[in-house]
């Protein structure tokens, strides 16, 4: 078998090295009514390289690839093109095959990195520092309402109805048996003002609120000034956690430490990573100063070495598991180290010229499709200020419209009924998004058949 | 965007760093320096070409980003260059061994990574329609076959993200059964060598965690158990094998009593690579365990991540278990979300939505890849060799170091050291770790577990050769041997590497988490 | 095969060396050893699963290989190991500036490799019908618009696979063309500043070399070039910009007076990087250049090859281009080969085949995706920057080493310095070589030109950044003046790299090149 | 430019310390006349990375794919399982972009790798020394002519009709205009004895002749035993050239160093390398130790440093160009060398075992594959002893059969009449290769399609 290096030989003279008649001695300990005898029925036995291949090929060819069709379809998941030299970078054998860099010496490659990839999160995020990476935007999130739990002492977290829903579920299956209350709402479709009612999340927040939770760009795309809402937190002593799903609106939109968020959390998907159909993403957490004792996850640190050299090391890891156990700030170990690493890569190639670039021509695309789809008769836009997606409401119900579609090999974006099942108030509604990768061929498959379907 | 150069060229600092060195960039041939992104990048070069911007209105209302973000790009020679050097500075398994014990540090497959990267699985949205998705539905509910066979359990949960949010979701499922038969319990017991994800887990879910003590074999003190067992005890979490590598021979017992006292046991996977092919955790009786692809499943560690920790269940908690999952229908696959499941009376009591979208499929590609290659067989050959393996190490260094649990028979999968051999020397662990380093090898894994005075744990796995391991058992003998020798000389290494000892807790006193421009400074 | 250990674990030698170390190991943390895969590989391992063979009854007619062909294998994850650790040994472009004079080594974007990988290119076959590979032909045909208007020829052959074997093309052209008019002509010229290449294709090609003299600017004394022309001159071959790093002024008067004496101007493009979108060689008279694919348009180059070396041609020769060639039908491309072309009136003089199939495809597209990325645009920006960052290194430098031609005016794409400022020290261009290599940087090229004492030929490439350079320029005065301070320190570097000065004329007294198995003796 | 690191700020700081006005002044030297103003016009300008890879794909996409359809060419380029290891090393940048080992002590990794591969195919070939690659086999036996011209002193060689006439052409093509005199012939279909005829070719054998050149397996696939033709070149103070295109071979076919060839090239593509359309390939090249003086291309050797240590040099360079100008051995310079390594690698994963299981396989299949299609009636197959391909002669010619096979989705062999265009006698014949990548499935599908298209 090809990625085990014993042969038969090694293995005897190393049976003969521990004394050991056979292999079955060193399961010795394994009671005799749980000992397998031979390998596991009822599956398949070893198998060549290329065969695996072809197998594996042949599922795959069975998906839809985003690539190869018109693609609309964002809700907290972009398609953006990524540069050939961030795959290069990612597969470099000291980077992925390193473990967690505990042994600074010999890990100043993934250390520096995570420095590097900390400091470019809290610029992007405008905070003053981020952690070395979450699972995905949605852990990012409830690992953020318990943070500011910690840091309020309060457990009521209030969250707006134009957080993405999979996001709220997830929050709300981790204080399903804490004490945290969790406020939520459903959205509307209100044109012009499509998710949320800023003005409605202030007035609830009270001396309980631990927190107010809202995104930006909202789930339906609508873009927002949140400093209203971040002074009131204040006011209120409570935090404001901001969470962006789409990064690279954020070389276009004011970033939510501008507005004054306390707490950024986000998806880091966008950039430098591939939809890969759901994961792995990469969680974004970032915070001011202040808090930093009180944040989940590994945090990377500059320091000297006994040279006086300069070196980064991971540091105050007394709040993680592995030394605080039950007491720590999150459970977290293993995160998304790889996958910061391609986000970090990805905007060290853009820089400030070029996401600012990028993030201008997915607004302008998106402007353009917008305002060509809102001229199809039934069609309405809902959502009028907006980074790169948004909300569509139809004549007709929006779930069979995306799957017509999709029989015709376009991935027109995401109807409101998958998201909020059993909503019906939404289920007219479809969110498209549009980023630099969608051509203008691939406009008109959209507004024709469009066009069609809804004849 | 500091200048390291005046205008003669010549240097004032060495780059990236405040020290002198005998070179005049500090570079030594092959091992290079390299300054930070913010010290070498620029706010106007760029490494993207992007198409022109067409002129619209913009739709922003009035929040456009108006201040600089500081974002320094790189052009694309200068970015290849600027990780590729940095990447020089890691040690990893392409490298040599890297016996870090409890994190089964194995060789990853380039096949899987091809796997990884089909268009058919990299470029697929989660929210596609379904119909547009089966292949990857089916590959999802083909690991999941593959999970369910080799553990002897009926169920499984795909989405954790790693290790430890396996753990919160098998805890969330003993908790919500246990909710669901009104029975409200408040601790959970832990063994004290357990990984630190175990206790934050069971208090994350609300939990008062309690520990469990270690005979003197190192296994779980049984009777101590069955004693502290009652109706407030809601789980048991156990490390099956054990972090000191030893296979816990009273597990059967101890889920028939757990069970009896109306608890749950949840079983800590990540050493499941010992044991696959080999013992199915289903028949020892188990609740709940996840499976680390990251380690027994060889998907790379990524300097950190990405991980995926699917949970396989008993009976008892699978209808607890989370959303969404993947289900066979007539004519293909379907993924069973929050409304199906609700209605469903198989899946009403799901504990719900623990991800944004559906686990890690990257990780499930690479974990299948690496499945299919070995088979049944192979990965039974896998278990087999990853425990001689740690055997002969131990068999091969027990003269010289103290093996703590070395007369209590075989281990698993990893070779438990403790320091007391180094008694008198003023050398401890961190030392000898330090030492391994300028022979050319990752240190094993320091201090824990937490149970053995300077605990040394070595996990080589299945995927290193014989020359491999007589080349790290012959450099650990001779570090031992010439510490006792002359303890003075080692109280510095490593001499070797990119980096001297660093300073931790300089580090942690007053923290420097990203990067000040202190070019105006200089 | 040989064991590097006894049975304690002690270490006999270091592994693949004879030598004591500091460490057990000999490896130096990151920097490490590793053995001959015939040290260490053994005939009874295997790094792949096949299939099983079926049983045949063979048609091997008696010749199956029965002796052991003496192969060592690896497993998979030993494989990984050995040749990553065998590559930390090396410097690339990818780690810093490779300023090797006449190489153009620049950035090698990953587009480029992605895009050669793609199956449509990769894994189609040669012999293929030509309707099943029309993509195939039609990215020939595209990248030969290309190279033909970039240089301003009206003709281009794409087959030769290197600089080398272009120009054996362009000089077989050359010589059929006089074959073909009845002017059999015996004398090739070539300034002796030539790349090595030159004079041995025009031998290949059975003509005898004559030295062209250089001026005291270092380009070819045009009035002797001038006084030696005539009926037994076959060709002239130049370098333009030259081997010196200047460009040939008088190229358009070179040209029309070889032209007027019978002869053909054969032109070596290797530094066609310099001029590229500034100057259409066309334009200046040349009747073949070679384009290095592997230089100029950035294919890698792999550690010595491959390359891929097409030659434009002037009317007066592109009859006689060799087969095959891509040509546009009228719904599509067709490859013309032997049959097609002794048919048709214009090909029926080509003087034939010079590889197996059509070229070296797979540095096709990656030159093509170079070229598009860049475009006209870009593609002339290259030649800016590259002479610009070329003259701010002769500039920065010129003080303190000696720049034999610097009078002259600025240089094209690479600053040549001579050794003369080391003169009294003992030192050479190899000390100063080597002094480089521990700073970290790859040398420049060494004692070529051989025109220039003690060359020392700089080439940046315009995918240096400015802060490359400056931490070049400043590592090469520090080494200088270093050097000029005190010599004595200098005479033995590298002190940091793998491997010390290693002996050359041992080597070559005794030749050792191939493994022969001493584990007997050991 | 993404490519471009220079910012307009540093072009200027730069051409402030040169000292020159503008970029032109430094191009001076260039004749007015030639300058160009500006880009050179009918060409693209810069294009993102984005659009050439769609542009790209889409020329990939008009090419049938050999890994998607029933497929048995050979014909001196074959298609076999590379593992994903060996495009994951060929692409270690500390591989991809060094230059050739000019300064060993930082290319001992490019070195020892070289020194390995020289090792490894010595051993295949059955000789005692290889250089370190040529560009492809058609060259390396152009240079094996040359470099028996050299040692014999004589200038005749004599060419085998079952010598790849690609081969042929190219050795014709470099003789033209020198005095070697080259013998050739072409082959003819005899079945049971195919291409060549030894006898004959031995008989031809004089004392001008310098060396014969014969290829095993033969361009029709038939392996022979060379040893009498060994002998009879010998005997006649002429060498023996052996050409190799099928290197897989040599784990099943006694080797031509153990049949006493003093020469041996070969294309090593199937080791390691895709087809590419026909390149990059890598030239094998492989000789006795007495003649390693007179042999063309780089060599490297093994030595010590100032330490002692071990380590590795390109040696003997006096025979090559760079020394020795118009004397060297042969005027290639830049070589094959990360195909070499490409070689390397997936040698050193097959190992003994794994390329005699290799060759066995491709074996067993081809004949399965031949007495199938032998049975088809009309078919007669031509080839009885052969490693993995085999000439088939159909009733019919087969150009248009191949043709007709490609229209169906298969790609079913090479027709003689497009290597031997014009030799009628050659027409009907088709030459099959078989390798461990072709299954049951698509034997079905040649079968099936060759008895309908021959119907
Ligand atoms: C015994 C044990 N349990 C749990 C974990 C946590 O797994 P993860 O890092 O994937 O969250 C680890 C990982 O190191 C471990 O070793
Ligand atoms: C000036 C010059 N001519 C010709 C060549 C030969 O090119 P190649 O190595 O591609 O055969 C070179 C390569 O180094 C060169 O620098």
């Amino acid at each position: 078998m090809r990625y085990l290096p014993l042969t038969q030989l090694d293995r005897e003279a190393m049976l003969g090295v521990i004394g050991a008649p056979d292999i079955d001695a060193l399961f010795a300990d394994v009671p005799a009514a749980a000992r397998l005898a031979k390998p596991i029925a009822g599956l398949p036995m070893h198998c060549p390289e290329m065969q695996v291949e072809r197998e594996l090929a042949v599922m795959a060819g069975k998906n839809l690839t985003a690539g190869t069709v018109p693609f609309f379809v964002g809700g907290g998941a972009y398609k953006h093109h990524v540069p050939a030299t961030v795959d290069h970078i990612i597969q470099r054998g000291e980077f992925l095959t390193a473990y967690t860099p505990y042994q600074p010496e010999i890990a100043q490659g993934t250390l520096q990195v995570l420095f590097e990839f900390q400091t470019q999160v809290a610029r992007l995020l405008g905070m003053d520092v981020a952690n070395a990476s979450m699972y995905d935007g949605s852990t990012a999130m409830t690992e953020a309402v318990f943070m500011a739990r910690r840091v309020t002492r309060r457990a009521k977290a209030v969250v707006s109805a134009g957080v993405h829903p999979h996001y709220v579920a997830v929050l709300n299956t981790l204080t399903r048996f804490t004490d945290d209350e969790i406020i939520t709402a459903t959205p509307d479709l209100t044109p012009g003002k499509p998710g949320d009612d800023l003005d409605a999340l202030i007035a609830g927040i009270d001396a309980q609120t631990s927190c107010v939770v809202v995104q930006n760009p909202n789930i339906f795309g609508h873009v927002a000034d949140l400093t209203p809402l971040a002074d009131a937190c204040h006011k209120a002593g409570a935090l404001l956690i901001v969470v962006v799903t789409e990064v690279i609106s954020l070389g276009a939109i004011k970033s939510p430490g501008e507005m004054g968020a306390d707490i950024v959390v986000g998806e880091g998907q966008s950039i430098g990573n591939g939809l890969n159909f759901g994961g792995p993403y990469l969680g974004l957490f970032a915070a001011r100063e202040k808090h930093v004792r009180q944040m989940p996850g590994r945090l990377c640190g500059e320091t000297v070495d006994a040279d006086g050299k300069r070196g980064f090391v991971l540091t105050l890891s007394t709040r993680e598991q592995h030394i605080r156990r039950e007491k720590a700030t999150s459970n977290i170990c293993t995160n998304s180290g790889l996958c910061a690493l391609a986000f970090s890569v990805h905007l060290t190639l853009l820089g400030e010229i070029g996401l600012r670039k990028l993030a201008a021509l997915n607004h302008a695309r998106a402007v353009q499709l917008a305002e060509r789809l809102g001229r199809i008769p039934g069609v309405e836009l809902v959502t009028t200020q907006f980074f790169n997606e948004f909300a569509l409401k139809l004549p007709t119900e929006a779930r069979p419209v995306i799957r017509k579609l999709a029989d015709r090999g376009i991935l027109g974006g995401i109807s409101l009924g998958r998201l909020y099942p059993g909503v019906h108030a939404l289920e007219n509604g479809l969110i498209i998004a549009v980023t630099e990768t969608a051509t203008d061929a691939d406009f008109d498959a959209l507004e024709d058949a469009l066009d069609e379907v809804l004849a | 965007m500091t200048t390291q150069m005046n205008n003669t060229g010549r240097v004032t600092r060495i780059p990236g760093t405040g020290a002198v060195s005998e070179t005049f960039t500090g570079n030594r041939a092959l091992m290079l320096e390299e300054p930070l992104l913010f010290e070498r990048g620029s706010l106007d070069n760029c490494g993207v070409d992007l198409p022109e911007v067409p002129l619209v209105q913009d739709r922003l209302a009035g929040l456009a980003r108006a201040e600089a973000i500081g974002l320094p790009g790189l052009s694309e020679p200068e970015t290849v260059r600027h990780y590729t050097r940095l990447s020089r500075q890691n040690y990893g398994i392409d490298l040599g061994i890297f016996p870090l014990g409890s994190c089964t540090m194995k060789h990853n497959p380039r096949l899987n990574e091809k796997m990884a990267r089909l268009p058919g699985f990299a470029d697929i949205h989660p929210l596609q329609p379904q119909s547009t998705v089966q292949g990857a539905l089916q590959l999802i509910d083909k690991l999941a076959e593959w999970l369910m066979k080799l553990t002897g359990m009926p169920a499984v949960a795909m989405s954790p993200k790693a290790g430890a949010h396996g753990e919160l979701c098998g805890m969330l499922a003993i908790r919500a059964a246990l909710e669901a038969r009104g029975d409200a319990r408040s601790v959970v017991l832990v063994p004290e060598s357990a990984h630190g994800t175990n206790p934050a887990t069971a208090a994350f879910c609300g939990y008062a965690v309690e520990n469990i003590p270690a005979n003197a074999r190192g296994r779980v003190d049984i009777d101590a158990l069955k004693a502290r067992l009652g109706p407030d005890v809601a789980a048991v979490m156990i490390t099956n094998p054990n972090t000191c590598g030893l296979f816990e021979p009273d597990l059967i017992d101890i889920c028939a009593a757990v069970h009896a006292a109306g608890g749950f046991v949840y079983c800590d996977g990540a050493n499941f690579n010992a044991i696959v092919g080999r013992v199915r955790p289903g028949d020892l009786g188990v609740d709940a365990m996840h499976i680390n692809l990251h380690k027994t499943f060889s998907t790379p560690h990524g300097g950190g991540g990405p991980g995926s920790g699917p949970v396989v269940f008993s009976e008892a908690l699978a209808p607890f278990a989370p959303l969404p999952f993947v289900r066979k229908t007539r004519d293909g696959f379907e993924l069973v979300e929050e409304m199906q499941a609700r209605a469903s009376k198989d899946h009403d009591r799901s504990f719900g939505r623990m991800v944004a979208f559906h686990g890690q499929m990257g990780m499930f590609v690479r974990a299948l890849s690496y499945m299919m290659s070995h088979g049944a067989d192979g990965l039974r050959q896998v278990a087999e060799d990853a425990v001689l393996n740690a055997n002969y190490i131990l068999a091969s260094l027990k003269d010289v170091f103290t093996a703590p649990f070395a007369d209590s028979g075989p281990c698993m999968h990893e070779a438990l050291f403790s320091d007391d051999f180094l008694h008198g020397t003023g050398l401890t662990t961190l030392d000898f770790a330090k030492a391994m380093i300028d022979e050319g090898f990752h240190p094993m894994t320091m201090y824990f577990p937490l149970v053995v005075h300077g605990a040394m744990l070595v996990e080589p796995t299945e995927t290193e050769s014989k020359y491999s391991l007589d080349q790290l058992i012959g450099a650990m003998r001779s570090i031992a041997e010439r510490m006792l020798a002359d303890p003075d000389a080692w109280r510095t290494s490593p001499h070797l590497a990119p980096r001297r000892r660093l300073d931790e807790t300089a580090a942690a006193r007053k923290p420097v988490l990203s990067y000040r421009d202190t070019s105006e400074a200089a």
